[in-house]
């Protein structure tokens, strides 16, 4: 009898090894959007862009060009580069201190913007790469090592919901959270994922998947622990969900909630 | 084409236009609006984008994505935002991209003024940001020339994939002069295929990947001699510079760039009429600095005479080119203050009669 | 029938797959690999149910799978 | 030979465009030509000055610190510039809006009451046409049809205007003419 | 019979002219910002911050300490100015170029860190200072000298509003919206300041309140105009009202509005 | 005191603590995030306070709000970091404001790489930002002087109301080395109280305003001017600088500062048992650079070697320096790879050996 | 009684007061100060009723008022 | 007297803690030190070193390019840091992770099966302790009174790892001694 094979690498993604710690979901992202890019047929005209950060060498995995980008600065670039070839898709894979902390005002820009450009936003509630500093998703008592004490919500304010505060603005259009410390959740994550750059290539929009994700080093627990950590503290104030849609009702301009008048 | 009366910073537009460049990337600021505000109405007409950037940081990543793809673009600011774009030239510099950057400066620090200044030489020239590298910095005198640099900024930048700095101070961006745009311009360099650029790879061809990091320091000592080969290669290739007045004798030669070079050369004119015998080394391109060139204009001069806006910054390659072999001697302005041709004039008759007076004991 | 194949290099023994195979068939071995990680391998293949949990949540895809004839799955992915 | 001027007023007054004009004109009639305007402070109001140099071999510096001839339209510009002219130079006073004489003796003065005469054309925005004609009047620095050309060409969207810039360019003109006419025989 | 001023410059606003346009409302917005200063006795221990735009100025207008800020910076330098002196009172005085496009991050991180100052917005859809160009807040339609034939949302997307922005963080305590175009309505701000100003002497919370306001110059209409215009094209986009107050529902964490599951 | 083996980066951070400055703001960025961590756990234990900024924008300009408040403050970061910092701080310096920023050098440009490097002295020294300052610029070679010279810094920083950075390589961040603090510090310059602060004002005294912009050029010279002045000051009063083996004759100077210098030492004690004559000159201050004391040096010395882990920037100002008196040779490495003492020793050889023949020549 | 008193000198000509007057007994006059504007008066001082809109109005704080006697205000300010 | 040494092997093996140990033992014994860790790309994994000079005088260059001694605890770093070893100097080898010899004979080799006396010892995290045991029982660089000091205070607040550690330590010295005699009866 013949064997097929139902799962393996996906060709957008080069056969090497990543440097990522071992249980770092950075991994299982990669993958999904690999997959997503040999499903819609998409990798020979994509342009990824690394950011500074864990994924720093992301170049080296996607089997796709690539673009570097200054910290935070991703969604300049894609900007830059969709502007430049309206006809490439381009994606912006960034963490949480380079998208909601340096880069905060080139995501609000280019979502304002509707470039239409798809940002892999990967929140793992803390600075992976320079060794577990605190990063505006750092979850209230998180320790961190510019928190030892963890995050002073007095002193460091409250996490930051970025698909939330995208979607408030009008432009963008589709904006949603994923998370991936289980398959269940990855297979919705990549649902995501696959409408994200199907809205892309058809032209349609700017969009934006914020995936929870896993940093076992930096927690400080091991991988396992660590999933059930991201659904223990990160899914209750993260919630999980699509905010909104181009099709959605919110794409009209959304009346503002005002408390008083 | 005829001549047109054209403000610089238009004639900076239309020239980028006219080399080909379909996309611009800027945020305002004053002096040089016009740049931006020209780009806004003339991109759309040639099937272009302009995109109003949020910031100067961001910008200076948007250019750096566009030259990635392997097209012409450009961008413009003025002292301030030029600051703000240095961490991003240092990337567009690490991952040999080539884009204009035009600086219309104004006076500084901090907010300082919006007169024209010339006090980011050291910045445009040295390497505002970090890390090894340069960028080929050009210094018009005249609207016309802004228009001619400009142009060849661009293929100056493609060949030697490096980022290129058009410097002018606020009276290039906002003075009127005739300016004339050839109706068929060859490019200044031999111009490759961009086959480095990342614009999605085929099935057969390895991925391009347009890149600064090189986290093994032995491969990033060799780019960084790659780069320093390519700047040496400047030096040996690009200097441009201009004299005037050098054919006959001369006891005081002047050296400046830009406009304050254009006000000195009226002093010339009218030192000339007086019977002072001074000249003028005008150098064009700041970095590579004509050093060679100027040391033997100097040859001929008893003492030198270098005139900035600034508190004196091109000085010290005035110095490094002469090495102690004439009298240097300064006149700067700050703050947006002009120097007027009188004022040259004025220095260099003083120059002169000291001079005079020590010679004759 | 599935098969469960983990390539012992790719696989750097962060026991995801371990923790998410419903039919608790995948264990960390007592083996170092050339990285210096104690690898997964699957204990008894028999009782795999070609559910694809642990290919899906492997961060370095070292697992593959394949199947002798038609499986049908609860899920697509 | 070079013609150089500083024109200075309130922002609003026009100044920017007759110095233009004057700067297309000159081009117009085969000159070199530059037009520097003074962009003061990143804000609104205020006064606002240009200088432009017409001349018949490339023009050197266009930053001018002792102009030959000054038009003032404003108190502060009439303050600011009277003592920089060139001896044997020009000032050109708007004296609607300047109620003191110049001091230099060493310059000609030609004095236009310029809004005076735009308010009497029907056209208070034309004071500085008035101005302007009487530099050309004074000096024939360029030719007045080319400048009425000009006026043509950068009032074409509001023909209703055309008209009236032009007759205060023109009575500005005559005026400019005679006041020299004036200062000759004086001189004389 | 004794004369009685009820109406005169406050102490707090320097005797001196300013340089706006004629009918220019940051004109007012400053008198009212004064006026609660004098009125909550705040003049002799406030740190105001100029910004880069129209305002830049604001340090020879108000009777207070000043400190100038970078191009969209000023919370910032509130920031480092609160930090080190918690006892003073600092407020930010920024334009909509200043604050919601080059500031953007600085503004959602202060508010997100919960500094415990004042931000009084000024948005008048346009970039004033420079002479013109589009900002963030520019309607849909208007011209400006980068935008020529009018923001086509479809290249540069739709204005941001900042008050609503702001509101979705958890932190941030008091965001409001209100204009000055009728003196009823800059009666409404300077209520909105006044609790401003009292939440920060109480160190409750960080406070912003956005102000619609006029620019006649380059709005190309005489100044009376530009309050109609106000009236009719920014209001309907940009409510007014207070979205966000420190004891009101919304500090405690903020459902997220999720559009899909 | 008694010694303690610390980190290069918590010896700064506690320098900064014991020189009384309690406000911390920065970022994260190899190799230096052992500083602001180091901060975080310091500064609440007495009673400062620590905040990681968004951004090195945003952290510069939070220094900037700090200073003006009268406050000792300070930040650090690494290359691309202070690049984006090159505004805030043209802004600190424009408005006369007391800063310290740490830089601790990694490779460029870009991203580059996270290894030691001493690419960024053109930016420290020239002026990375816009208009016309200076940085007053000190270089430690060890853990105990960086301790040292943050100290210094404080009080330089106060005295002038100028930025003052202390600029190390990656090594000096990350090495451990026994530090000593004194028990009791006294300022290395008399310092004054600030009254130019912004901190309210009460009903006499008229409002201070920490600002930058000067829109009437004439004020704005001046203001440039007044800056000047300080420059020059500097360069009067402040130089810093040390020499080894200068006291017998050599044949070869080495010219190096920082942790480059160091590793110069040792290649000359080694030399030493060869029998080569070589001395070490060591820039303390890299501005005011020690143009003097270095051509002093050089006067015994037939030939001057330069070393740095760069393509060559000190260079320029040795050159300045010594005005072609001497041959100058250069000894660099770049992208994180180290200079060794062996390998300066061979270069010393070297250049000793074909001077010797040329001489003998 | 309230008077209004507009300062000629720090009047900008903007009409916004003249605008805002309920009784419209506000003008601009036809004399120019010395920055250059045209600026505002009272026209029929004893028609006014104290109401502020033109101060609160005014961006150039150039309107005074004072009362003689007590005056009562339909909104706090 | 100058000791020097570069400590290498994976991440998570413990080399740069033993390698500060050393530093502060070092100046516990009232010496000068220096400690300088590669500290890699900024990211996890991978291997990563020391580099320990222990000196009778200030110290010079804390950059070593030929040390006296490398330890080397993995295959990468035997490879690596071999080569670099000055002729004279020592290569201490964790044979329980490098299952080849070092080629080199102009140099002295110290085998260490660090891994398996740890396990044994019943503290498999304790092969870097070992390790520093056998360096300082073959080279007396600094005592081992110092260096048990520090283990107490590292893992004070660990009190269960501590006897594990000192054994392993104690251990490892033994087996250093016992090593340089054996070489130094060889080499005699
Ligand atoms: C301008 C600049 N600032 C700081 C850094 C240092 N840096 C590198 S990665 C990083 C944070 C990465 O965190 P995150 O974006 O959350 O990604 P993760 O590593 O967690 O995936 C920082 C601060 C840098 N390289 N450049
Ligand atoms: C870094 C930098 N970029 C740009 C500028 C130029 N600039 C000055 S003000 C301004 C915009 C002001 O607009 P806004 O904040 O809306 O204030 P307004 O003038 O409308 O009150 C700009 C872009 C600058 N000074 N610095
Ligand atoms: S440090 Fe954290 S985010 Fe980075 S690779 Fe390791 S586990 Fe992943
Ligand atoms: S496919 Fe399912 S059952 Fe089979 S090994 Fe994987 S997780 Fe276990
Ligand atoms: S999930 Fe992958 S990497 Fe992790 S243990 Fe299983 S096979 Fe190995
Ligand atoms: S330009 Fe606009 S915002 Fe600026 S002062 Fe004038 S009217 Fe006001
Ligand atoms: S107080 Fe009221 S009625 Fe009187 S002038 Fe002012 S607006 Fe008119
Ligand atoms: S509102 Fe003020 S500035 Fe405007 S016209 Fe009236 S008094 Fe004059
Ligand atoms: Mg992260
Ligand atoms: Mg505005």
């Amino acid at each position: 009898m013949a064997e097929t094979v139902v799962f393996a690498r996906p060709q957008a993604l080069a056969p090497v090894t990543t440097h990522y710690c071992p249980g770092c979901t950075h991994g299982v992202i990669h993958r999904l959007v690999a997959e997503v890019l040999d499903e819609l047929g998409l990798r020979e005209r994509t342009v990824g862009i690394a950011p500074v950060g864990c994924s720093v060498l992301a170049y080296n995995y996607f089997a796709t060009d690539f673009h570097e980008a200054a910290h935070g600065r991703a969604p300049a670039v894609a900007t830059g580069i969709k502007r430049a070839r309206p006809d490439l898709i381009v994606f912006a894979y960034q963490g949480d201190g380079d998208l909601a902390s340096i880069g905060m005002a080139e995501i609000v820009h280019a979502a304002n913007r509707g470039e239409k450009v798809t940002v892999v936003f990967v929140n793992n509630a803390i600075y992976g790469m320079t060794g577990g500093q605190m990063a505006p998703t750092t979850m209230p008592g998180q320790v961190a090592t510019t928190c030892p004490l963890g995050r002073d919500v007095n002193l460091a304010g409250y996490p930051i919901r970025v698909a939330e505060l995208l979607a408030t603005l009008r432009t963008p259009a589709f904006v949603a959270r994923a998370a991936v410390h289980t398959p269940l959740h990855a297979v919705t994550a990549k649902e995501m994922l696959r409408r994200a750059f199907r809205y892309q290539a058809e032209g349609t929009c700017f969009s934006l998947v914020e995936v929870l994700s896993t940093c076992p080093t930096n927690w400080g627990i091991p991988p396992v622990e660590a999933t059930a950590w991201v659904e223990k503290n990160m899914v209750p104030y993260y919630p999980l969900g699509v905010f909104k849609t181009p099709d959605g009702p919110d794409r009209a301009p959304r009346p503002a909630p005002v408390v008083e008048a | 084409m005829a001549k047109k009366l054209m403000k610089g910073c238009e004639a900076i537009g239309e020239a980028a236009v006219k080399a080909g460049c379909k996309l611009f990337f800027g945020y305002p600021i004053t002096p040089q609006n016009e740049i931006p505000e020209y780009m806004a109405h003339r991109l759309p007409q040639v099937g272009g984008t302009f995109v109003q950037a949020e910031s100067e940081v961001a910008a200076s990543n948007m250019i750096y994505g566009a030259a990635g793809s392997g097209e012409r673009v450009f961008t413009s600011s003025s002292s301030p935002g030029i600051s703000l774009m240095q961490e991003g030239i240092s990337y567009i510099a690490g991952s040999e991209l080539p884009v204009v950057i035009v600086n219309i400066m104004r006076a500084g620090p901090g907010l300082g003024g919006i007169l024209p200044s010339q006090s980011d030489y050291f910045q445009a020239t040295k390497g505002g940001g970090h890390g090894d590298y340069r960028l080929l910095v050009l210094a018009p005198w005249s609207v016309q020339e802004a228009a001619d640099l400009v142009q060849d900024a661009f293929d100056l930048a493609d060949f030697y994939r490096n980022p290129v700095m058009v410097l002018g101070d606020g009276l290039i961006g906002q003075m009127m002069e005739p300016v004339e745009f050839k109706p068929e311009r060859t490019p200044c360099k031999p111009l490759a295929p961009k086959e480095w650029a990342a614009t999605g790879c085929s099935g057969d061809r390895p991925t391009n990947i347009v890149n600064s990091l090189f986290l093994d320091p032995e491969v990033l000592e060799r780019h960084n001699q790659k780069l320093k080969a390519k700047y040496d290669r400047m030096v040996r290739d690009e200097v441009r510079c201009a004299s005037y007045g050098t054919d006959r004798p001369y006891d005081v030669l002047v050296v400046a760039y830009g406009t304050v070079a254009r006000v000195s050369s009226t002093a010339l004119d009218d030192l000339r009429g007086e019977g002072v015998d001074a000249a003028l080394f005008r150098p064009i391109t700041l970095f590579p600095f004509p050093h060679a060139e100027l040391r033997a204009a100097a040859e001929k001069a008893q003492e030198v005479l270098v005139v900035e806006l600034s508190t004196g910054q091109m000085i010290e390659d005035v110095r490094l080119a002469l090495e102690g072999r004439k009298p240097i001697h300064f006149l700067g302005r700050q703050g947006g203050m002009l120097i007027s041709p009188e004022a040259v004039a004025e220095k260099v008759k003083a120059i002169q009669a000291s001079s005079a007076e020590v010679r004759r004991g | 029938m599935p098969q469960i194949l983990i390539d012992r290099d790719l696989c750097k023994g962060c026991e995801l797959c371990v923790n998410a195979c419903p039919q608790k068939i995948l264990a960390i071995g007592r083996e170092i690999n050339a990285k210096g990680y104690f690898f997964a391998s699957v204990v008894e293949q028999k009782r795999c149910i070609g559910c694809r949990l642990c290919c899906i949540t492997c961060p370095d895809v070292a697992i593959q799978m394949r199947v002798s004839g038609t499986m049908y799955h609860y899920f697509a992915y | 030979m070079q013609n150089d001027l500083i024109i200075a007023g309130f922002g609003g007054q026009g100044v920017l465009l007759i110095g233009k004009m004057l700067a297309y004109a000159g081009m117009a009639d085969g000159k070199e030509v530059s037009w520097l305007p003074s962009y003061g402070p990143e804000m609104r109001g205020g006064t606002c000055n240009c200088t432009v140099v017409i001349s018949d071999r490339p023009v050197g510096s266009p930053v001018v610190e002792r102009p030959w001839v000054a038009m003032v339209m404003n108190l502060p510009s009439l303050e600011k510039y009277e003592g920089m002219v060139k001896p044997g130079g020009m000032v050109l006073v708007n004296t609607s809006l300047i109620n003191r004489t110049v001091a230099r003796t060493d310059v000609r003065v030609v004095n236009v009451p310029a809004n005076e005469i735009a308010n009497r054309l029907g056209n208070p925005r034309a004071a500085n046409m008035v101005a302007l004609g009487a530099y050309l009047g004074a000096t024939r620095a360029v030719s007045l049809e080319a400048v009425e050309g000009l006026v043509r060409e950068t009032f074409a969207s509001k023909p209703k205007v055309i008209d009236s810039n032009l007759a205060a360019l023109r009575e500005g003109y005559a005026l400019g003419e005679r006041e020299t006419a004036v200062a000759q025989e004086v001189g004389a």
